[in-house]
């Protein structure tokens, strides 16, 4: 039997792992001679090092911590001054499989005994199969979603997928164009989105929320709570009568707020279901409990507007659940040195990417906002409209609240690509206007954003290596101030409008589903993936998978990707069972006689995976 | 143009952590620090480059760098960093290390790499200085009389010490300054300032040292003004005590022409020192939220000198003459290593260094003006043949 | 035949295709057109209220024939044809004119773009009235796949595969599985292990009894059609003439990776020549012995990485490799944990720090004090040997941009990240399976958002970084969808043939064999008893090589007839 | 009034018509004397096509196929390659000059370049002026 040396250290000094009673708990495990804690990011010295597993003639190491990769090397190296066998220094990380806290002691103790013998753990900790019922939820309608959705329904699988607001599409049907290839966003979501709405194995629950979740991996049980229409998706033939009638007017969400929509409304012409909906916050009716208006309904031709529906709430059981809540931007107002908020010209991405569509507010043409008189609220709005002045000056700030440990310590991997779209747009709608990009690393990483790139500084966008540090206004025009690092110099820019790239957070609600799942989320919020490589769609909880941007930021390939490699593992798991018991199931007592029985070579029963 | 080849020398990086730079290593140049930086102009972009040249090692740009002594550490830099860099920490620590490169003998650098050496110093110097003061007053004097024929401490003598020592300290600062002068405009070969251009700036010299005026730039006035009230305190003090120590010895009656001034001094550094203690203690803003050691060597003193200036001076009013002279060893003892120490190896040289910095960036940045004119009107030229010979 | 009625629908697209085309005259002309029966246009043609426009007008104006003039056939061809199957008509008996990609987003002259317009339209009407209502057929899916290359995304998707009860075929040109990852140590950005999630996959492979692993074996012929593919493998063997075996198969993953650029191409990194300049396998390999040390044995005290080595250059390739910015930050990691107080610089162009974790592990290199160094795309370091009175091995002269100057970078070892690049053998797998490459050499997927694992041909997947350069969970995700895209369409049976491919007319087959030659697919057979050629339709793909070779015109190609085409260059010209 | 040329295109369907598609999506602008008729494969264009849409009325003819080695079909480009140049004899016989025919090789990627020839076949047709085929051909066509 080896002789197996257990060498503990700590990565992160956040960590509450109980590294203590992981050290006593190694030490009584059979093979290991020698445990020792080297506490907080050790600095090992090689040759002491060495000179000890010479001492103790150890021939396997035990390397375990948080993320004991990182003081890896130094026991190789050891390892080999020592005379041993390099290959046999193995790791145990606690954190590459789930075991991030104090509470998870007992998944740490197997972790570190399948590397004691020499076994990796994710083939030992399978939980055992379960029947599992065919029916799938997935929460959230954008392309994550939709994709899906799609693959497993294809499969001939049903699917309830579920979307907070009244359409499906997502971000994705905001968009004008998409990088790289400058393809229109809507031509190639719209046909999917119709596709999820003609689908015979797709139930499609707009305007709903799940907010009970009970049961078990494989037959979950899940509340849906269906917030009121008012309008018979079914009936409804978006004839725009009520909205041509209705006397509210409210800032269109689905247009960023830069112009109005009534208070029944589509969000927008291809919205899958395409129906109208009424928002409750505006309506007439509805705030005054019946009292007045209810134009819409009387005028309806085809009758099927019923104000006074009320909120239902339906069950579904599953066998299950697909998390595809994605994504919103950081508040711009939070990053006050650009004064987002302040000044009408400061804009989000998406409020751009709204101007420039062709069915946006202003037909896609890009003009700076307008100051309009809201006669009802006796105020002024700042809206876009497509009689406004077409800017003479861009300016596209990269890394708005990413890669900043103020705000988001992550580089939210889209805005890079979206604001040298950006500036592609600018330069072609508007030949004459200059165009300035402030950005710190260009990721241009995907295949063809490189080329995308050189395309974009070729067209003649100046790009400028450097953060903006703030945005101000000067004999009112909007002023940009930053250090153009490879030009050496500081640089001050007058332009007319700024455009936002602001970094991606978790959707709202995302921590509320979560605790409800009880899936957990890493330390930005988003969802944790099982294992970073080799299982980034699973989760911790069994049966509970994630798709997309609310397992981290990433772009419309990678998501669409993830979202079909999702399908994969719901459809296995249907036809197969296997891994959709909660990881959490397994005893720790379990897990070391496999580990066991693997190290002595002994064949398994199925060693299928996740 | 061949551009000259310098080595970089990624060890300095790990020296300056002893100066106080924790975090530069951070900074992945966003240049939000130059740009939020009140100072910064079109001549001196910092501090992002002078964080560039000390993560590179580039130890002699650095040297003849002024950029460091431009800096009044208001902290916005700090404060908007993404990386947690400090960039107003680091321009703090890089001046130390420059002070350290001013300084020939290499005490400023024993000091700043060392605290404790630099306490043992103290007190060795204190211990002495004491140790002198003593047997000087018992030789010649009654420990029991301030004032008179027999004081124990007689004002003249002291006088006479004190030129002694000044004239060590100016001659010190001379050549710390002349180091300066040297490592960043006569010897700076991209710098060939004209004699005019040297004259015409001298003005700031007495500008900058009264005024502090560049502080003032710093988006907050509470700093510039405690800064001011701390610098203007202490020059009078060295004043009067320069040229008017017996007015400020007399007594035991005050006098209000001298003391009038005295206590002025007196309670601008006792409140600017206060502020600067209670600031680092609650770590309240950007530039007080780091202290190097040297920093609570150097508040200490101050505040104990003032302190004990103060009682030996209130002691001498009242009329306690033992308790008033004994007060007053300790005061000198503690002043001399304070002087001795500080002011041309430590924090209070700033008060040399940043005028001068201030007047020779004026000299820089009109020769740098005249440099680049000539150079573009240069390009102008050549581009001007080029298209005649085509 | 039935005389033709035809409906004519004319979309504005918003106005993508109304501010530039007159759409109201393209409708007007239409509607004057012989046989239509109805035209109108619509904002979005594609929505479903657009949609339903047609499926309404079909009904009720007993239309036999449909014309969409609209965007590009590419983009919604499929779902008209869906409308027209909705509206009760053979979904072949639509045409769709392109007025937007190919009209109102490239002319600005409002005159002539809606001229244009009209012409479309008037060729898509012309041809239509030449439909014929085709029938798909269904043919028999076999459920084993045949994976090639057994790196990460193979093992992935072959597992995937197998878990779900299917056989796996899964062929390995070397001696072992693991690809690349099995020569590397630790993964980025977490430094966790590569060897367990490989022993982990590969014992998973080796219990599974549905995977049926080949080595030292490649694929050398693939015949059929999607659901009945015949593979030919060929085993190991002397001199590559190993025997032979046939497998049927359904689906194809092509999984085979990349290889590394050539460090040796570029002359002033001096590899190969500077005894201490190593790429980043190389250093790999070294760290999995725990040698981190120069050739002569001496811990280095100054250690450089140099980013982008054949990437994002306009010499070698123009992309970036997207995984060696952060492999390069685990070596600065490894470097300084196996020697602390070692020196290294990190000389980059950018930082792609953009997975999840990745910007942390960035900063996690700062603080240990790594020195980021930054150059000039398209530059290159030039790495030189030291003189003797230095305290190094080397120097590396560059053009440092975040500083300005031009610097020398002291070094005892450095670490060349060299690019991924397509494998040399890609083009001879891609002509294999019938797949097509991009400029770069990397295969190309149908749709580069949308479908990122299909390709153009049925049946054909790819995934992993044959593909594109990509991290693990990238790899692993895009092996898994493809898995997915395949388990869809095994779990249905049958699979659908479209309509459209070529017939023999065999009595004006001259049985002159031209065509057997011609075709790409084998698809056409001869019938040495009858002396007549026929088309095999389900390996048919239309391409309508043999329809005009044909010297007898004996040949249609179904939806391409030379009528039809007549009859739109006719409607173009009219 | 000017005279403005009409050319009938013949585009495969993987690369140029893509290529065409690829223009519009870029927004690159080419005049629109062009009209496009999509093929599956540049091998599909008979002779026979061209002949019609010269005698009925184009002024011009442009073929385009995925280059060299990149055909969807494997090869079907190299056919349509080897009938070129029999096809300009046989045009030459009827005095269409060399300039009306072409075959031009335009990928996926490469909307820049579909909108190039475009442009350039127009410039050189619109030079030449309008074409009027022999009646005998006009004949010809019609006993087909």
């Amino acid at each position: 039997m080896a002789r197996v040396g257990v060498f503990i250290g700590q990565f992160d000094s956040h960590s509450t792992i109980a590294f203590d009673s992981l050290a006593s708990y190694a030490a009584n495990l059979r093979a290991v001679e020698k445990v020792r804690l080297l506490g907080l990011r050790p600095k090992v010295d090689v040759k002491t090092l060495a000179e000890e597993i010479r001492r103790e003639r150890l021939d396997r190491i035990v390397l375990a911590g948080d993320s004991p990769g990182h003081f890896k090397p130094a026991f190789t190296r050891a390892m080999q001054l020592a005379g041993g066998d390099p290959a046999e220094v193995r790791l145990a990380s606690f954190r590459e499989h789930g075991a991030s806290s104090s509470e998870a002691t007992d998944r740490a103790k197997a972790i570190l005994a399948c590397a004691v013998h020499g076994v990796p753990y994710p083939l030992v900790a399978v939980p055992k199969p379960t029947v599992v019922n065919p029916a799938t939820l997935v929460i959230g309608g954008g392309v994550a979603g939709i994709q899906t959705a799609l693959e497993i329904a294809d499969a001939g699988k049903k699917v309830i997928l579920v979307e907070r607001s009244g359409t499906i599409g997502g971000h994705m049907a905001m968009f004008d164009k998409t990088f790289p290839t400058l393809d229109c966003a809507a031509c190639i979501l719209t046909p999917k989105m119709v596709a999820v709405a003609e689908h015979d194995m797709i139930e499609l629950l707009t305007n709903s929320e799940v907010v009970g979740v009970t049961g078990n991996p494989g037959a979950y049980r899940v509340e849906i709570r269906r917030h009121a229409r008012r309008v018979d998706e079914a009936a409804c033939v978006a004839c725009n009568v009520c909205t041509d009638i209705c006397p509210i007017s409210v800032l269109s969400e689905f247009d960023q707020g830069l112009t109005h929509r009534k208070a029944i409304y589509i969000p927008f012409p291809q919205a899958v279901p395409n129906a109208y909906l009424v928002d409750p916050e505006a309506c007439l009716w509805v705030q005054s409990e019946g009292k007045r208006c209810g134009a819409c309904a009387k005028k309806c031709p085809k009758e099927c507007i019923d104000l006074a529906e009320e909120d239902r709430t339906v069950t579904f059981d599953v066998g299950t659940i697909v998390l595809a809540t994605g994504y919103d931007l950081l508040d711009a107002r939070k990053v006050e040195r650009y004064g987002y908020g302040k000044y009408p010209n400061v804009l989000t991405a998406l409020e751009f990417e709204r101007i420039t569509n062709a069915s946006g507010p202003t037909g896609g043409k890009i003009v700076v906002k307008s100051k309009v008189a809201n006669r009802r609220l006796k105020t002024d709005e700042w809206l876009a409209t497509s009689d406004g002045a077409a800017p003479r000056s861009v300016a596209i700030i990269h890394c708005v609240g990413s890669r900043d440990a103020n705000y988001n310590p992550y580089c939210s991997r889209v805005c890079c690509m979206y604001s040298l779209k950006f500036a592609h747009l600018v330069r072609e709608k508007l030949p004459d206007a200059t165009c300035y990009e402030f950005y710190i690393d260009m990721r241009a990483f995907g295949k063809g954003y490189e080329e995308f790139m050189e395309r974009i500084k070729a067209e003649g966008a100046h790009v400028v290596r450097g953060r903006t540090a703030e945005v101000s206004e000067v004999d009112g025009r909007l002023v940009v101030k930053g250090e153009d690092i490879v030009q050496d110099r500081l640089v001050q820019y007058p332009v007319d409008l700024v455009i936002l790239a602001v970094g991606l957070v978790p959707s709202a609600g995302t921590a509320e589903l979560a605790t409800l799942l009880g899936v957990p989320r890493d330390q930005d919020g988003w969802f944790s993936e099982l294992n970073y490589n080799s299982e980034p769609t699973y989760t911790e909880r069994g049966g509970v998978f994630v798709a997309g941007v609310c397992q981290g930021p990433k772009d419309i390939p990678d998501t669409v990707a993830q979202a079909s490699a999702v399908a994969a593992g719901v459809l296995r798991s249907i036809s197969s069972g296997r891994g959709v018991s909660d990881l959490s199931s397994l005893a720790l007592s379990e897990i070391e006689a496999r580990a066991m029985q693997m190290a002595a070579g002994k064949p398994q029963e199925a060693t299928h995976g996740r | 143009m061949v551009a000259n080849v310098t080595r970089v020398n990624p060890k300095l990086i790990h020296e300056l952590e002893k100066y106080g730079a924790q975090d530069v290593q951070n900074c992945y140049h966003c240049g939000n620090c130059s740009a939020v930086c009140p100072h910064a102009d079109e001549y001196f972009v910092f501090p992002r480059k002078s964080m560039r040249m000390l993560q590179m090692g580039l130890e002699k740009r650095i040297e003849a760098s002024l950029e460091p002594w431009l800096c009044y550490y208001c902290g916005q830099c700090s404060t908007g960093c993404p990386r947690g860099a400090e960039p107003g920490e680091t321009m703090m620590s890089l001046r130390r290390w420059l002070t350290s490169r001013y300084d020939f003998t290499g005490i400023s650098r024993l000091f700043y790499r060392s605290w404790k050496a630099e306490a043992v110093v103290l007190v060795v110097v204190a211990l002495l200085a004491a140790l002198g003061f003593l047997i000087f007053g018992f030789s010649q004097g009654s420990i029991h009389h301030y004032d008179g024929e027999q004081a124990f401490l007689p004002s003249a003598s002291i006088h006479i010490f004190d030129w002694g020592m000044a004239a060590v300290l100016v001659v010190l600062l001379l050549i710390n300054s002349i180091r300066m002068w040297w490592f960043t405009t006569g010897g700076n070969p991209r710098i060939r300032p004209k004699l005019g251009t040297y004259l015409k700036a001298l003005y700031q010299l007495p500008l900058q040292f009264f005024t502090q005026k560049e502080y003032a730039r710093c988006g907050e006035r509470q700093p510039w003004l405690v800064h001011l009230a701390l610098m203007l305190g202490y020059v009078s003090m060295l004043v009067l005590i320069m040229f008017f120590l017996h007015g400020m010895q007399a007594g035991p009656e005050i006098r209000w022409r001298f003391h009038g001034v005295g206590y002025l001094a007196s309670a601008g550094l006792l409140f600017g020192v206060l502020v600067a203690v209670i600031g680092r203690i609650r770590k309240s803003a950007p530039h007080v939220a780091h202290s190097h050691e040297s920093d609570w060597l150097f508040l200490g003193m101050l505040l104990i000198v003032t302190v004990t200036g103060i009682v030996q001076h209130v002691l001498h009013r009242a009329g306690a003459a033992m308790a008033a002279n004994l007060a007053y060893v300790v005061h000198l003892s503690l002043v001399v290593p304070m002087l001795l120490l500080e002011v041309p190896f430590g924090k209070w040289s700033h008060m040399v260094y940043r005028p001068l910095a201030c007047y020779l960036a004026a000299v820089h940045r009109e020769t740098l003006a005249r440099q680049r004119s000539s150079a573009a009107q240069g390009e102008q030229v050549t581009a001007d043949r080029r298209l005649a010979a085509a | 035949m039935e005389k033709p009625r035809i409906g004519v629908f004319v979309c504005n697209c918003g106005t993508n295709i109304s501010h530039i085309v007159d759409t109201e005259a393209v409708r007007a002309h239409a509607q004057a057109q012989p046989d239509v029966v109805v035209a109108t246009s619509y904002r979005y043609m594609c929505s479903t209220p657009g949609q339903e426009t047609i499926v309404k007008a079909i009904q009720e104006h007993q239309l036999n024939r449909v014309v969409v003039a609209a965007c590009s056939p590419r983009m919604h061809e499929k779902t008209f044809r869906g409308a027209c199957r909705h509206g009760g008509i053979n979904p072949f008996l639509f045409e769709m004119a392109n007025i937007r990609e190919q009209c109102s987003w490239v002319h600005q002259d409002r005159l002539a773009a809606t001229e244009k317009a009209k012409s479309l339209t008037t060729a898509a009407i012309h041809r239509v009235r030449h439909h014929r209502p085709l029938n798909s057929l269904s043919a028999e899916m076999c459920p084993t796949t045949l994976v090639l290359g057994g790196g990460i995304a193979g093992l992935t998707a072959a597992l995937e595969l197998a878990d779900s009860s299917n056989d796996v075929v899964l062929v390995e040109r070397t001696d072992a599985l693991g690809g690349n990852l099995a020569r590397v140590d630790l993964t980025a950005p977490h430094l966790d292990s590569a060897r367990d999630l490989l022993t982990e996959k590969l014992t998973r492979i080796a219990s599974n009894p549905r995977v049926t692993v080949l080595l030292r074996s490649e694929l050398v012929a693939l015949s059929g059609f999607v659901g009945n593919f015949t593979a030919t493998i060929r085993g190991p063997g002397g001199n590559g003439a190993g025997p032979e075996r046939q497998v049927r198969v359904g689906n194809v993953v092509v999984a085979t990776g990349y290889q590394e650029f050539d460090a040796g191409r570029i002359t002033h990194y001096g590899h190969g020549k500077l005894p201490n300049v190593v790429t980043s396998f190389e250093f790999e390999q070294m760290l999995r012995a725990g040698r981190i040390e120069t050739r002569d044995g001496r811990l280095p005290q100054y250690a450089a990485i140099i980013h982008c080595v054949g990437s994002r250059n306009r010499e070698f390739h123009p992309y970036c490799s997207r995984v060696c910015c952060m492999t390069a930050l685990k070596y600065a990691h490894e470097l300084k944990s196996a020697n602390p107080a070692c020196y290294v610089s990190d000389i980059y162009i950018d930082m792609h720090a953009f997975g999840k974790g990745c910007e942390e592990f960035y900063k996690a290199t700062s603080e240990v004090k790594t020195l980021f160094l930054m150059f000039e795309k398209n530059e290159h370091p030039v790495i030189r040997r030291a003189g003797p009175g230095e305290d190094c091995d080397m120097l590396i002269e560059v053009n440092e941009r975040l500083s300005g100057e031009r610097i020398e970078i002291p070094a005892d070892l450095v670490i060349l990240m060299v690019g991924v690049e397509a494998r040399s053998d890609a083009a001879e797998v891609a002509r294999l399976v019938n797949i097509s490459q991009d400029r770069e050499g990397w295969f190309m997927e149908s749709h580069p958002k949308l479908d990122p694992v299909a390709t153009t041909t049925d049946g054909i997947y790819i995934a992993g970084t044959c593909a594109a350069p990509k991290d693990i969970p990238d790899s692993v995700a895009q092996a898994r969808a493809a898995a997915a895209r395949i388990l869809a369409r095994i779990s249905k049976g049958r699979i659908e043939i479209d309509g459209v491919f070529a017939e023999v007319d065999e009595d004006r087959c001259s049985g002159c064999r031209i065509c057997n030659e011609l075709c790409p697919y084998s698809a056409i057979e001869f019938d040495e008893g009858k002396r007549r050629s026929h088309v095999i339709p389900a390996a048919c793909k239309a391409c309508g090589a043999c329809v005009a070779a044909c010297p007898s015109g004996a040949i249609t190609g179904h939806h391409f007839t030379a009528e039809q085409i007549h009859a739109q260059i006719d409607g173009v010209l009219a | 009034m000017s005279f403005e040329p009409k050319i009938v295109g013949f585009l495969c369907n993987w690369c140029s018509y893509t290529g065409a598609d690829l223009a519009g999506t870029s927004r690159i602008q080419y005049p629109p004397n062009i009209n496009i008729i999509r093929v599956m494969c540049s091998a599909r264009v008979e002779p026979d096509f061209v002949l019609r849409a010269l005698a009925g009325g184009a002024d011009g003819v442009l073929i385009c196929g995925c280059h060299p080695g990149d055909c969807h079909y494997s090869e079907g480009n190299y056919k349509a390659m080897r009938r070129y140049p029999l096809l300009k004899t046989l045009l030459k016989e009827y005095g269409v000059d060399n300039d009306r025919v072409r075959l031009e090789w335009v990928s996926a990627s490469e909307g820049q370049r579909f909108a190039d020839i475009v442009t350039d076949m127009t410039e050189r047709v619109r030079a030449l002026g309008p074409l009027r085929l022999k009646t005998d051909l006009q004949t010809d066509r019609v006993e087909r």
